[in-house]
Parts: C-alpha cells; structure tokens; sequence
C-alpha cells in the first residue's frame, strides 16, 4: 500500500497548526477554568497530530487523535466535573515572586534548549519513507519494532496499564476512614462522655409548649420555673437569642387570672 | 581459625540472648561472657605457648584488603581486658528493664559489643581494623541512648557525632595509606605491607594526623574530650564502663600500632605537640575533676586526666614508657572499672549521683565505702595497685627524655590525690545525712562484690606482681622502637657512663 | 673507701631467705580482717596483735645474726622476685637487711607490737575495733616494706602504703568532718612530698638505669653537681612531706584527729621518721652535695624551732606533743644534713624519740582515757595521784626528752647539738636554743596536766588505765630510760658501714663532758626554772587567757601555716579548678555546642525552602536541570 | 523542511508547559501542562525519527503515550481522592511535606 499523504505540504501544515498550538498553550495555561483548559489542551494535542502526519507519522497521528485527545482528554474532562467545573482558582500568590521566578525560569530552561539542541541540528533530514516502506507501511513498520526489538518493553508496558488501571480502581474507591460506630458503641461513648465531661446522656428537652406557642425556638420550663437553655437549639440562640419565658407565659397566666376571677365570683355567690 | 572463634561467640550469643526472655537472657549472656574469657585464657596460653595463631584470608581482591587477625603482646592484654569486663558488667548490673528496649536487648548488645571490640583489637589489616572501628559505635550507640538518664539521647547523638567525626577524618587517611601503596605495587591493606609505605613527609604527616584525631577523640584528649563527661553522665555506669574501659583504649591503642607503627617519622615530627597536649589533659583533666558536682562526670575526667598519661607515654618515644603506656591502658580498665561500678550501686540506691545528695554514707554502707575507696585509691595509683606500675614507667620513662614535661605531668599525681579524696570524704565520711539514711539501706550485696571483686584482685594482683604482664607490655613496646628506629636514652651517670 | 665495702650486699641464708615473712604476716592479717569482715570482729584484734609480735620475733632474731658476724657481712640483700623489668630497668622486689633497716624493723615492730597491746584496751569499746586493727597491721606491713626494701621503688610501695595506712587512720572516726578533712590534708600533703620522691626515682632510674641503693651509692659520685643537689633537694622533698617538715609541716598537727595509739605509733614513733630514713639512706648522694646536705641541715633546724613554737602555745596536750614530734624530727634532720658524722645520731635520736615519744603519746592517751577524751590541757591538772602509773611512765618520757643526764634524750639530743655546732655553729646555736624551749613547753606540759591543780570538768573522775594499757607504757618507759646508755657506746660502730658515717672517738654509756655539753644542759635548766616560773606559780586559768603575745598567738594558730597553704596554693586552686570546670563547659563544650547550633541554625535557614508547595519544588527542578544544563552546555562549548 | 523549525516549537511548547505547570495552582491544569510537555517530547522524537530515518523514535513516542496514559489514569484517580478528602483541587493547599 502505498503512503497517500493526508497533508498535502509540511510547510502549510507547520506554519497553520503551529501558531494555533502556540496560542491554545498559553490559553491553556492563563484560562482561569479548568474546562477550558482542558479544552484548549485538546486543541493543541489536534493540531500536533496534523503535524505528526505532516511528518510521515501516520500511526502516530492516528493515536494521537483517538487515544490523546479522545480518551485521556475525555478522562479529563470527566475529571474536571467530577472535581467541579465552577471551582475557580485563588489568585493570590502565596510564593513571593513565584511566577516571576518561573517565567524567568522558563525563560532560561528555552534558550538552554534552544541552544543545545540547536548545537545539534543537522539541517536536512533523511525522512522516514524510506524506513516506512521497509516493511510496506509505518504501522507495519512499527509493528516490526514494537514486537521485534522492543517486545519486551511493550510486555511491560502492559504491565503498567493493568497495574494503573488497577491503581485508578483501588484509588478511586472510597473507603471508610474509621469503622462505623454501632448504636452499642455510641450508647457507650454517650457514657463515657458522661463520666469523664458530666454531659448529661439522655436526650436534651423538648422546647416548651405554651398555649399560644410551641414552635422550637421557645425554651422550656424546668418544674421550678426556670428557663432551660438546653431545650433551644444552640443556633436559634445565637441568631436572634433567648425568648423570654416570662411573655411567653404571661398569655396563660393571664387566661388562668381571669378564669380564677370567673371561679371566685360564682364562689362569692354561691 | 582460633581468633575467628573467639571473636565470633560473643557475636553469636548476642544474637541468641536477643531472642531469649527475661532472666534467662541475663544468664546465658553471663555464661556467653564467661565463655568468651575461658576461650581468651585458651587463645592467651596458646600465644604464650609460642603457637602462631594469626590469619589471613584475601577479602576485597581490588583493594587488597584481607581477613587477616593476629596478636601481639598489647592485643593479647586489651583482648583479655575486653573478657573480663564484659563478664563483670553484666554480672554487675541488674536486669535493666526500665530502658528502651528489653533487658535482653542490652545484654544482647554488650556481648555484640565485645564480640566487635575483640575484632578491633586483632585486626592486622588497617581496613578491617577501620570497619569494626566504627562498628563498635552502633551497639555503643544503642547501649547509650537505650538505658540511663532523661538526656541519654542527646548523650549518645554527641558520641555518635565525636566518634564520627574522628572515623570520618581517619577514613581519608584509611584510603590515603591505601592509595599510596597501591601506587607503589600491588595493593595491600595488611599492616606488615603497610609498614614498608614509602610517601613523602609532608603526604606522611597529612596521614599520621588522619589517624592521631580518631585516636585522640577515642582516646578523649582535651579539647576533643567533652562527648565523655556528658556520655559517661547520661549512660548506665555499665556502659561507661565498657565504652571507658575498652572503646577508649583502641584509641591509645590504635596510637601505638597505626601512628608509631605506620608513620614513624611523622610521629617523631609530632611529639613535641601530642606530648603538650597529653600534658594539657592530664592537668585540665584532673582540675575539672575536681571540680565537679556529680560522680560520673568526675570518673569521666578522671579518665581524661588518665588518658593523658597514656598518650604521654607513647609519645615520650622510651621502652618504659610505651611498656607503662600498655600497662596503664589494662589497669585503667579495671580501676575505671571498680569506680562506674560503685557508683553505679551508690546510684541504684539513691537514685542520684550528684556529689551532695551523698553524705555519711560509710557509716550505713561501709563495704560500698570501701569498695569505692578502693577504686580511688586505683584511679589515684596508689602503689600495690596495677595502676601505679603505669602510671610509674609513663613519667619515669618519660622523665629520662624529658625532665620537664614529667615533673609537670607528676603534679597529676597530687591532683589525683585532690579529687578523689575530696569526692571520697563529701559522699562517703561524715555524719550520716537525712537523705543517706533514707535512702542507703543497704549495704553492697553478695552479688555485687562478686563482680567487682575480680577487678580489684586483679589490680592487686598487676600491681604486686607486674612482670607477666609487663613481659607482654615490653614485646609490643621494643617491636614499636624497632620500627621507629629510636633508642632509649643512655643512663647518663650509671655505671656505663664512665 | 670504706663507705661503700659495708654495703655489698651478701646473699641471704637461714631465716634472711624469709625475712619478707616480717611483712606478709601483718600484711595477711590485714587482709583476712578487711576481707572476712564481721566474722572475725570477736577475735580479730588478738590476730592482729601477734602479727607484730611476730614480725618482732623474726626481726630479733634476725638483729641476733647480725650481731654474731663479721661487719662486712651484716648487710643482707634477699631479693625476692623481679616486680618490674621493662626496657633496661629492672626493679626487684628485695630486702636490704642491714645494720640500719634491722633497727628500724625492730623499734617499729616493737613499738608497734606494745601499741597493738594498748590498743586492745584503748579501743575495746570502738565499734570499729576491728577496723582499727586491721588498718594498724597494714600500716606495720607497709613500714617494714619502706625500711626493709633493698631499692626506692620499693621503698616508694611502702612509703605510699604508710601514707594509705597514716590515711585511713586519721580518719578512723570518719564521722567527724574533721578527722575526715584532717586525713585527706595529710594524704594530699604527703602526696606533694611523694612528688619529690617519685620525682628522684625517675632521675635515678635515668641517670643510672637502677633504683637499688647499691647502685645509687655507687653512682653517685658520678653525678654531675647541679643532677646530685637536684637529686638531693628532690629527696628533700619527700622527707619533708613524710616527716612534716617545713614547709610541709601542716598535716602533723591536724592528724591529732586520729585516736591516740595512732598518734604514738605512726605520727610520733615510726612513719614520721620515714623522711630522716630516706635521707640517711641515701647518704651517697648527700656526700655529693654539700648544698642540698645544708638545705636538709637548714630545713631541720627551721622545723625544730617552729614544733617547739608551736608546742610552747598549744592546749592540746596531743598537738604539743605533736609539735614536739615535729621539733624532734627537725633534730633528726638536723643531724642528717650536717653529714656521715651526725648519720648515727640521727638515727640514734631517732630511735630514742621513737620510745620516749610513743610512751608520752601512750601516756597522754591514758590520761585523756581517763579524762572523758578531753585532750585540753586547762581541764587537766594534778593528774599525778590518780593516775600513778601513767605519770611515771610519762616523767620518764619527760625527762627523757628534755635531756636530763643518763636519760635516753640527753645522749641522742645533745650529740647532735654538738655535732652541729661543731659544723654548723649557727644551727647549732639554733639547737641549742631550742633544747631551752623544749624544756620550757614539756614542763608546761607535766604542770598543767600532773601537777599544779585540779581544773576538771564536772562529772571527770580521773583513774588509772586498765593494765592492758599501762603495761606498755611500762614496757616504754624503760628504753626511755636506759635506751641512752645501752646504746651510746654501740650505735656509732654499728651503724657506721650502713650510714657512711665514720666510727667516733668518744663512745662510752659515761658522757664526755664537753663545753656545749654544758651550755646545753644550762639551757635545758633554764627552761625548766622559766617555765615553772610562768606556769607553776599561779593557777592556770580553765579557759584560755587572751594575750597580746604576738609569739603565743603565732604559736597558737600553728605558725599561720594553714592560713599561708589557704592564701598561696588552695584558694588560687580552688580558682583555677571552677576556671577549667567553667572553661570545659563554656569554651570547649561552647564550642562543640556553637558549631552544633551553627549547623542546626543553617539547617533552620534552609528547611524554610522546604515550604511545601509542590510548585516551588518543581521551580528548584527546573532551576537545578538548568544549572546542570548549562554546566553541560558550556562543557561542550569549551 | 527545515527539522529545526520543529525543535523550536518543541521548544516553546515545553516551556509554556514548565511555566504552566510552575504556576498554576489547580492540579487538573498542572497535569495538563505535564501532558503538554509530554506532547512537546513526542514531537520531539518524531521529529528526529523523519531526521534520522529511523522508526524507532516513533516506536519511542508511542511509548510516551500508553506510560502518559497509565500516568493519567493513576494520578487523576489521586486528584479525585485528593479532592474527596480536602474540597480542593488546589496543589497549594497539599502542603504538608514540609519542615
């Protein structure tokens, strides 16, 4: 089979991807959401394929495209909404002078590159049709490595998938930090807590039961006739405080009074 | 096969005693011990006996480093001393299961300990000698920061970082004389060989100090010595023992075999400096000792004092005083010995060694009293005692090449004198305080005496009857003169004179 | 020369092959007792007693032997083993039994054994009786070894074993701080003058590569002059600490502390003698150097005049008999260093002082027996008619000392008096004096504790000693008397060989009458006359009266020698030893610790880096993999 | 064409990934630009496959994909665990392997 290019001119490939992968890195690294990231992630890993097979690597670019960007980039994605699409970074730099020190650092580590590997540069290139067509094709061609030389490094890396997925599936799962309490264990704790802090184990009180009143934010009566604070939620205190047990009752007392005033009156006629 | 044996019991009873439990790891760490010295009384009637008992087996081919143990006079005394102290430590000290680990583990540790100990003292290849130098640290340090004192970890981190620090810097000198022989044939890490080095002065000197600060740190000489008070302070007075009363002694040891041995020329260079210093020790250690507020410490500096006494000898460069030097290392094992013993027992019962929570004390335990006057009067060399003998041939020798530096160095003798006598009457005489009555109830038990007895027999012993010993002392001592090339100073008036 | 043909040695045979029995009997017996412990508390003073009279036996016979042979076989040299052989020394352990070491073996295992004796009655209700006995054999043992050895090494065994013994002694009754300050003083002082001694063996071993006497007499004359008076001084030395000696004088007064027979025998009789020993010994080395003979000479007279000061001011009745001790020795010494001719006098006083000193020390323990251990002399008084026996051993020890004619004192004391003026005319005339004051203090001694009158303590009733006491102080008091006479006519000849000394003209029990004698015999009634005119006359006060006698209160305060020792060499000690403690933890330890701290503080430094966001990690990657880089990339560049 | 046209943008993608990865604080975009630079290598190799003629730089791309891909799966499964225990994708807020 014969090597039908899928780009036609390397050049046009080059000077059309490259600017965009440049571009869609760098939004990559400034967008504030992790979606888009992702996404501009996604476009760079399209556009480095084009130039895969701009370079005669068609297996390469196929892989690229189904296995990058569709199946780890999706696992991305799928990642990004697990974690929460809408969490949006703190822009305060704790590191003093941190982003400073890695661009600058970036900086030095790309003429270093730039250098070295420019010292190293030839400037044409054999190409690799003559390597594809030794074994009739670049996939054939690859095959022959991967499962001549290379099997066992490819052996491995079987290894390492089933170990990672396995890893991901151990990971993933969510496991109880501690055993769960049964009611005898809490029964006991509850005990514990009374013998060593005095809390009081049983249930705390109801909140009181007036004639008018019995919503939750009205404290009880103890038999003496104080307040308990115990019977209102500590947070209702908080928020708006203590009602007082006095007005609350005062509806009652004053029913009694009247009734006790009806009573004395048919009393005195009688 | 025989040295190997010996070495290696101790070793392997370590490594069982671990597994045992309770009392019966004391017992059979005590019957290992035991084992170890009858195997030595056998290795020492075999030397004696003429048979040659040294091997030597190839072990790193590139390095031309061997297996190779051997014995001489000195290596046979501190190869017995290293016997008997071990049995008597661990007879000494009670099952100890308030450390760390489990009183089996010490008892385990003491005996891997000695079984290391003995390897330093028979090694005849420096780099066999250089590995089981620093071996010796990790059961040390695991002695140290196991039992004893609240600050016993700090204690044990300032030895480990002394003793490295010192192995370090000899390490360089291990490769150096390796390097340097190799350059010159094929190369060899055994002492013979090595004694043929041919190097330059200058390289020579850049050696010999290599190897003289391990030994001076070892051996502790002021201004390297302050790892031993804190130690000796924090750690049960049954490892003080050991790590004074054997791991010290590879310092002047070493001294001899490897500095004289190695480095003649570079010794000769260096005496006038090594001797000061030695006197400097002697002297700052005495005065600390007396002027410290706590028996441990005190017994620490005494040692400092003593240890400077030894170096003093082997640098005076005379027959008498390398023989005395010898001789002082066996006995200041054994008095060091009776003194960390003693007050290990004084501290058992009071729980304290400060110097004034003591008081009266001869007047509830007048055997302890005893027990520790007669570990002064040894650690103050009293004459009858072994360490006289020593302490007499170090400066008498020294005195016949340099009169000064003696009659400076005998002022220790005085010192001597000072410290113990003070720390003697502050804890021991006087009316019986509260605190001692409280607490002192007891007075030394059958047990104790047991151990500590056959240390003052035998300093009693070396010091009436010192020649068979000092046989042993004067072989190593002529064979360290041969190789230096030095004579002994000529009478100047005797009856050769005219 | 005839000074070294008596001292070659001839080989031992008979009982000379087991002379060392003299030491290991008491030795053994010390040992059994301290070892054995409690078991032997109910009969171990009887064991330890016939020790001595043992050795004593032995030593007799032995003096017999000698007496029956020729002069030039009366030095016995039986050696015994070799102790140390190192290099070219060898130090053997051997014993010199010749006509001087056989007297000093016989006065101390006689004394000694009559001490022993006493001290089963004066110590019967010690507790620590059978410590006591066991400390006195070793003590026995350890001065036998100093006179008997045949070398200095070995003679330094003992000198060190009787500083141990004279130790342990003093402070017996350790539960009194000052017995035990007062037994560590004399250990420390002693071991200053052991200094000196140990100093002079190691000069002999480097000069003549021997310590033996023979070898040092014979090498002697081959010193050269500034070696031998160094040699001399340093020998000096040592004397001076063992027979408190100024300027090492001060230990003898504060070993009063120890019980009274302790006192008698050690710091009175034997030990105390020691350094008049040594130097007599080693009369080789003195004959080379009139410089160090005149320091011994000068160092003598010094301490006799100071002991008789001080006796003249003190109101313990022990420590004026110890200032006396002191004053007598200082004769002694005197006589050691004028030269051969005062050797035998030395020796001579020596031994008279040892009988008439240790019945006094006996009798004064005897008195204080019966006095409630009160040793102040202001609660004595007219002790003479309860106490009868005690006072005539005591009179004839007094007149003994203070020389009355045809007591054992006047021959010893005033033959020394004559020699000196004869060599030495100011010491002489020094001695002389002296003679006066010790007359003036021992008659104060006799009025305020015999005579005069009674000054007791309530509830004191004075009684005499039970026999077990007093037949020793009998059995002194006769050499006291006699010791003199028998000898005088003797000791000369005998000891000559031993000493170097030449044999005297006058030699008769009949006393030469001499212009100094004379003078001397004047002083002395001088003395007397004064002192009774002083003391005898009025009463003596109970407490002690102030005075403005700058004298009395020098006298008094032992010659400001503690306050000197205090001032010159424990206070700037005491200094130096808190500067090295202070140095040791802050300077030497200081900088152990500072270079700790440095590296912990570095550590601080840089763990901040370890800040712990990852992305600050990555940026020291990235920072190192460019360094590497470009370490990489210049390498290829260059 | 010219082979170093493609070292260069190499070049540029792998820095943007390093200062990308240096800066950013959310761990998902940190991976990213770890994938980023993986890429950039991949192009790399590809790069010299063409240059040299050989397969096997391809061979050695391929290999970057399944290990990045076995690092996606794992480390993401970390970042999901990460963030059930503390809320927070963040990487600064995973400061605890300090001093």
């Amino acid at each position: 089979m014969t090597l039908v290019p899928l780009v036609t001119g390397a050049e046009v490939a080059y000077w059309i991807c490259g600017p965009i992968m440049i571009l869609a890195a760098v939004a990559m690294v400034l967008f504030r959401k992790a979606v888009y990231s992702a996404l501009s992630l996604a476009l760079v890993m399209v556009n480095l394929a084009i130039i895969y097979a701009s370079q005669d690597a068609s297996f390469l670019f196929v892989v690229q495209i189904i296995v990058y960007t569709g199946a780890v980039m999706m696992l991305f994605l799928f990642v990004v909404m697990l974690v929460g699409v809408d969490v949006s970074e703190s822009l305060v730099e704790k590191i003093k002078g941190h982003t400073i020190a890695s661009v600058l650092a970036g900086v030095g580590l790309f003429i270093l590159l730039a250098v070295a590997l420019g010292r190293g540069l030839v400037t044409g290139a054999v190409g690799v049709e003559a390597a594809n067509a030794k074994f009739g094709g670049n996939v054939q061609g690859l095959a022959a490595l991967l499962f001549g030389p290379y099997v066992l490094a490819f052996e491995a890396t079987s290894a390492l998938l089933i170990t990672a997925a396995v890893g991901a599936m151990v990971l993933a799962h969510g496991e109880r930090l501690s055993p769960k309490l049964d009611q005898k264990a809490r029964a006991a704790a509850r005990i514990e807590d009374f013998v060593t802090n005095g809390v009081h184990p049983g249930p705390r009180p109801n909140s009181g039961v007036y004639a008018r009143h019995n919503a939750i934010a009205s404290p009880a009566l103890l038999p003496d006739g104080t307040v308990s604070e115990e019977s209102v939620s500590a947070v209702l205190v908080r928020r708006s405080g203590l009602a007082d047990a006095d007005s609350l009752v005062a509806p009652a007392k004053a029913a009694f009074a009247s009734l006790d005033a009806v009573q004395g009156d048919s009393e005195e006629d009688r | 096969m025989l040295l190997t044996i010996l070495a290696l019991v101790p070793f392997v009873g370590g490594l069982v005693v671990w597994f045992l439990r309770g009392a019966t790891s004391r017992y059979v760490g005590i019957g290992v011990a035991l084992a170890t010295f009858a195997l030595s009384v056998v290795v020492a009637a075999q030397h004696l006996g003429g048979a040659n008992l040294s091997e030597h087996h190839l072990w790193i081919k590139a390095f031309g480093a061997y297996y190779a143990l051997g014995l001489d006079g000195m290596g046979l005394l501190m190869v017995l001393l290293t016997t008997v102290l071990v049995p008597v430590v661990l007879l000494a000290e009670p099952a100890d299961e308030t450390g760390r680990w489990g009183a089996h583990v010490k008892v385990a540790l003491v005996l891997i300990l000695e079984s290391l100990s003995l390897y330093v003292f028979l090694a005849t290849d420096v780099l066999l000698f250089y590995l089981f130098f620093e071996a010796t640290l990790i059961p040390m340090y695991f002695l140290i920061a196991g039992w004893g004192g609240a600050k016993r970890a700090k204690a044990a981190v300032k030895f480990l970082l002394f003793s490295l620090a010192g192995g370090l810097v000899m390490l360089f000198s291990v490769i150096g004389v390796g390097v340097s022989y190799a350059s010159q044939g094929a190369p060899s890490y055994l002492l013979e060989d090595l004694a043929k080095l041919n190097v330059t002065p200058s390289v020579e000197m850049l050696l010999f100090i290599g190897f003289f600060v391990a030994f001076a740190v070892k051996a502790p000489m002021v201004p390297v010595h302050t790892w031993l008070p804190d130690t000796a302070e924090q750690a049960t007075p049954g490892t003080s023992t050991l790590l004074v009363g054997i791991l010290d002694k590879i310092g002047t040891f070493g001294m001899i075999r490897f500095c004289l041995g190695l480095f003649p020329d570079a010794s000769r260079l260096a005496t006038p400096v090594i001797v000061v210093l030695a006197l400097i020790s002697i002297l700052y250690g005495a005065l600390a000792a007396i002027g410290q507020k706590n028996l441990l410490r005190l017994v620490a500096f005494t040692s400092v004092s003593h240890f400077g006494f030894m170096v003093l000898g082997i640098f005076a460069l005379t027959t008498q005083s390398i023989s005395g030097s010898i001789f002082y290392m066996l006995n200041h094992g054994f008095s060091t010995a009776a003194l960390f013993l003693v007050v290990g027992y004084l501290a058992k019962r009071r729980g304290s060694v400060q110097i004034s929570d003591f008081g009266g004390v001869f007047g509830k335990a007048p055997v302890l009293a005893g027990l520790l006057l007669l570990g002064g009067l040894a650690s103050l060399s009293l004459p009858g005692m072994g360490s006289f003998v020593g302490e007499f041939l170090v400066l008498a020798g020294t005195w016949s090449r340099y009169p000064v530096i003696a009659a400076i160095a005998a002022t220790g003798m005085v010192l001597a004198a000072l410290y113990i006598l003070i720390m003697y009457q502050r804890t021991m005489t006087g009316p019986v305080t509260e605190q001692t009555e409280k607490h002192i109830t007891t007075d030394a038990s059958w047990l104790e005496r047991l151990a500590v007895a056959p240390v003052i027999v035998l300093l009693l012993l070396t010091g009436f009857f010192p020649k068979p010993v000092l046989d042993q002392t004067d072989q190593t001592a002529k064979q360290t003169m041969t190789t230096m090339n030095i004579s002994d100073p000529v009478p100047a008036a005797g009856k050769e004179g005219k | 020369m005839t000074l070294l043909e008596g001292l070659t040695p001839v080989a031992p045979t008979g009982l000379f092959t087991v002379a060392w029995l003299m030491i290991a009997i008491p030795l053994l017996s010390a040992g059994l007792l301290l070892v054995l412990g409690k078991m032997t508390n109910s009969f171990g003073h009887y064991v330890a007693t016939l020790a001595p009279i043992a050795s004593f036996a032995i030593a007799a016979v032995l003096f017999a032997d000698l007496l029956g042979r020729p002069e030039a076989q009366r030095t016995v040299d039986a050696s015994l083993y070799t102790w140390v052989k190192t290099g070219s020394w060898t130090i053997d352990v051997g014993f010199l039994i010749d006509p001087l070491s056989i007297l000093f073996a016989l006065l101390i295992t006689g004394v000694g054994s009559l001490i022993h004796v006493y001290s089963i009655g004066y110590m019967a209700h010690d507790p620590g009786r059978r410590r006591f006995f066991a400390y006195l054999n070793l003590f026995i043992a350890a001065m036998l070894t100093l006179v008997l050895a045949d070398n200095y090494a070995v003679l330094f065994v003992g000198w060190e074993g009787v500083g141990l013994a004279s130790y342990l002694l003093i402070s017996f009754w350790q539960h009194k701080p000052t017995a035990a300050t007062a037994g560590k003083k004399a250990f420390v002082v002693n071991r200053v003058g052991d200094l000196g001694l140990t100093m002079a063996i190691f000069t002999m071993l480097a000069m003549f590569g021997s310590s033996s006497f023979t070898a040092v007499n014979e090498g002697a004359q081959h010193l050269t002059p500034t070696w031998a008076t160094l040699l001399g001084l340093l020998l000096l030395l040592g004397a001076c600490g063992k027979s408190a000696q100024v300027p090492l004088q001060s230990w003898l007064l504060d070993a009063m502390e120890g019980p009274t027979p302790v006192s008698a025998l050690i710091h009175a009789a034997t030990m105390v003698t020691a350094g008049v020993y040594l130097v007599v010994r080693s009369h080789a080395v003195y004959a080379e150097t009139p410089a160090a003979s005149l320091a011994v000479a000068i160092v003598g007279t010094v301490t006799l005049l100071a002991g008789a000061w001080i006796g003249t001011s003190k109101d313990d009745i022990k420590k004026v008999l110890a200032g006396s001790t002191m004053s007598q020795i200082g004769y002694m010494m005197l006589a050691a260093g004028i030269g051969p001719v005062a050797y035998p006098f030395a020796i001579f006083h020596l031994l008279t002082h040892g009988f008439f000193k240790a019945n006094m020390f006996l009798g004064a323990g005897s008195v204080m027996h019966g006095m409630h251990d009160d040793v102040n002399m202001r609660h004595y008084g007219a002790l003479a008619k309860p106490m009868k026996i005690t006072y005539y051993t005591f009179l004839m020890g007094y007149l003994a000392i203070i020389g009355t004619p045809f007591f054992s004192g006047f021959y010893s004391k005033d033959s020394i008096i004559e020699a000196a003026w004869e060599k030495q005319p100011v010491l002489g005339a020094l001695a002389l004096i002296a003679a006066g004051i010790t007359a003036f203090y021992m008659t104060r001694l006799m009025i305020m504790t015999f005579w005069s009158r009674e000054r007791w303590q309530e509830g004191v009733h004075p009684h005499e000693s039970p026999a077990v006491m007093w037949v020793p102080l009998v059995l002194l008091a006769i050499p006291s008397v006699v010791a003199g006479m028998v000898m005088n006519s003797w000791i000369g000849g005998w000891l000559a060989p031993a000493v170097g000394g030449e044999v005297p003209e006058h030699a008769s029990w009949v006393p030469t009458i001499t212009p100094v004698g004379l003078v001397t015999l004047a002083v002395v009634i001088a003395g007397v006359a004064v002192s009774y005119l002083v003391f005898g006359r009025k009463a003596i006060p109970a407490e002690v009266p102030y005075t403005r006698n700058i004298l009395t209160i020098a006298g008094r305060h032992d010659l400001y020698g503690d306050a000197f020792n205090e001032a010159v060499f424990m206070a700037p000690g005491q200094a130096l030893t808190k500067a090295v403690v202070a140095i040791d933890e802050g300077v030497v330890d200081g900088a152990v610790r500072g270079s700790g701290t440095l590296t912990v503080g570095l550590g601080a430094g840089l763990r901040t880096l370890q800040n712990g966001y990852v992305r600050s990690y990555g940026l020291t990657m990235i920072v190192g993999v460019i360094i590497v880089g470009l370490a990489l990339v210049i390498g290829r560049l260059v | 064409m010219n082979p170093s046209y493609y070292v260069i943008l190499a070049a540029i993608l792998f820095t943007i990934g390093i200062v990308g990865f240096l800066v950013r604080k959310n761990a998902l975009v940190v991976f990213m630009s770890v994938e980023l630079m993986l890429n950039s290598c991949n192009l790399l190799f590809v790069t010299f496959s063409r240059v040299w003629g050989n397969l096997a730089g391809q061979a050695m791309s391929f290999f970057v994909m399944v290990v990045a891909a076995a690092e996606v799966v794992v480390g993401l499964s970390i970042i999901v665990m990460i963030y059930r225990a503390r809320r927070s994708a963040s990487v600064d807020n995973a400061s605890l392997l300090k001093f």
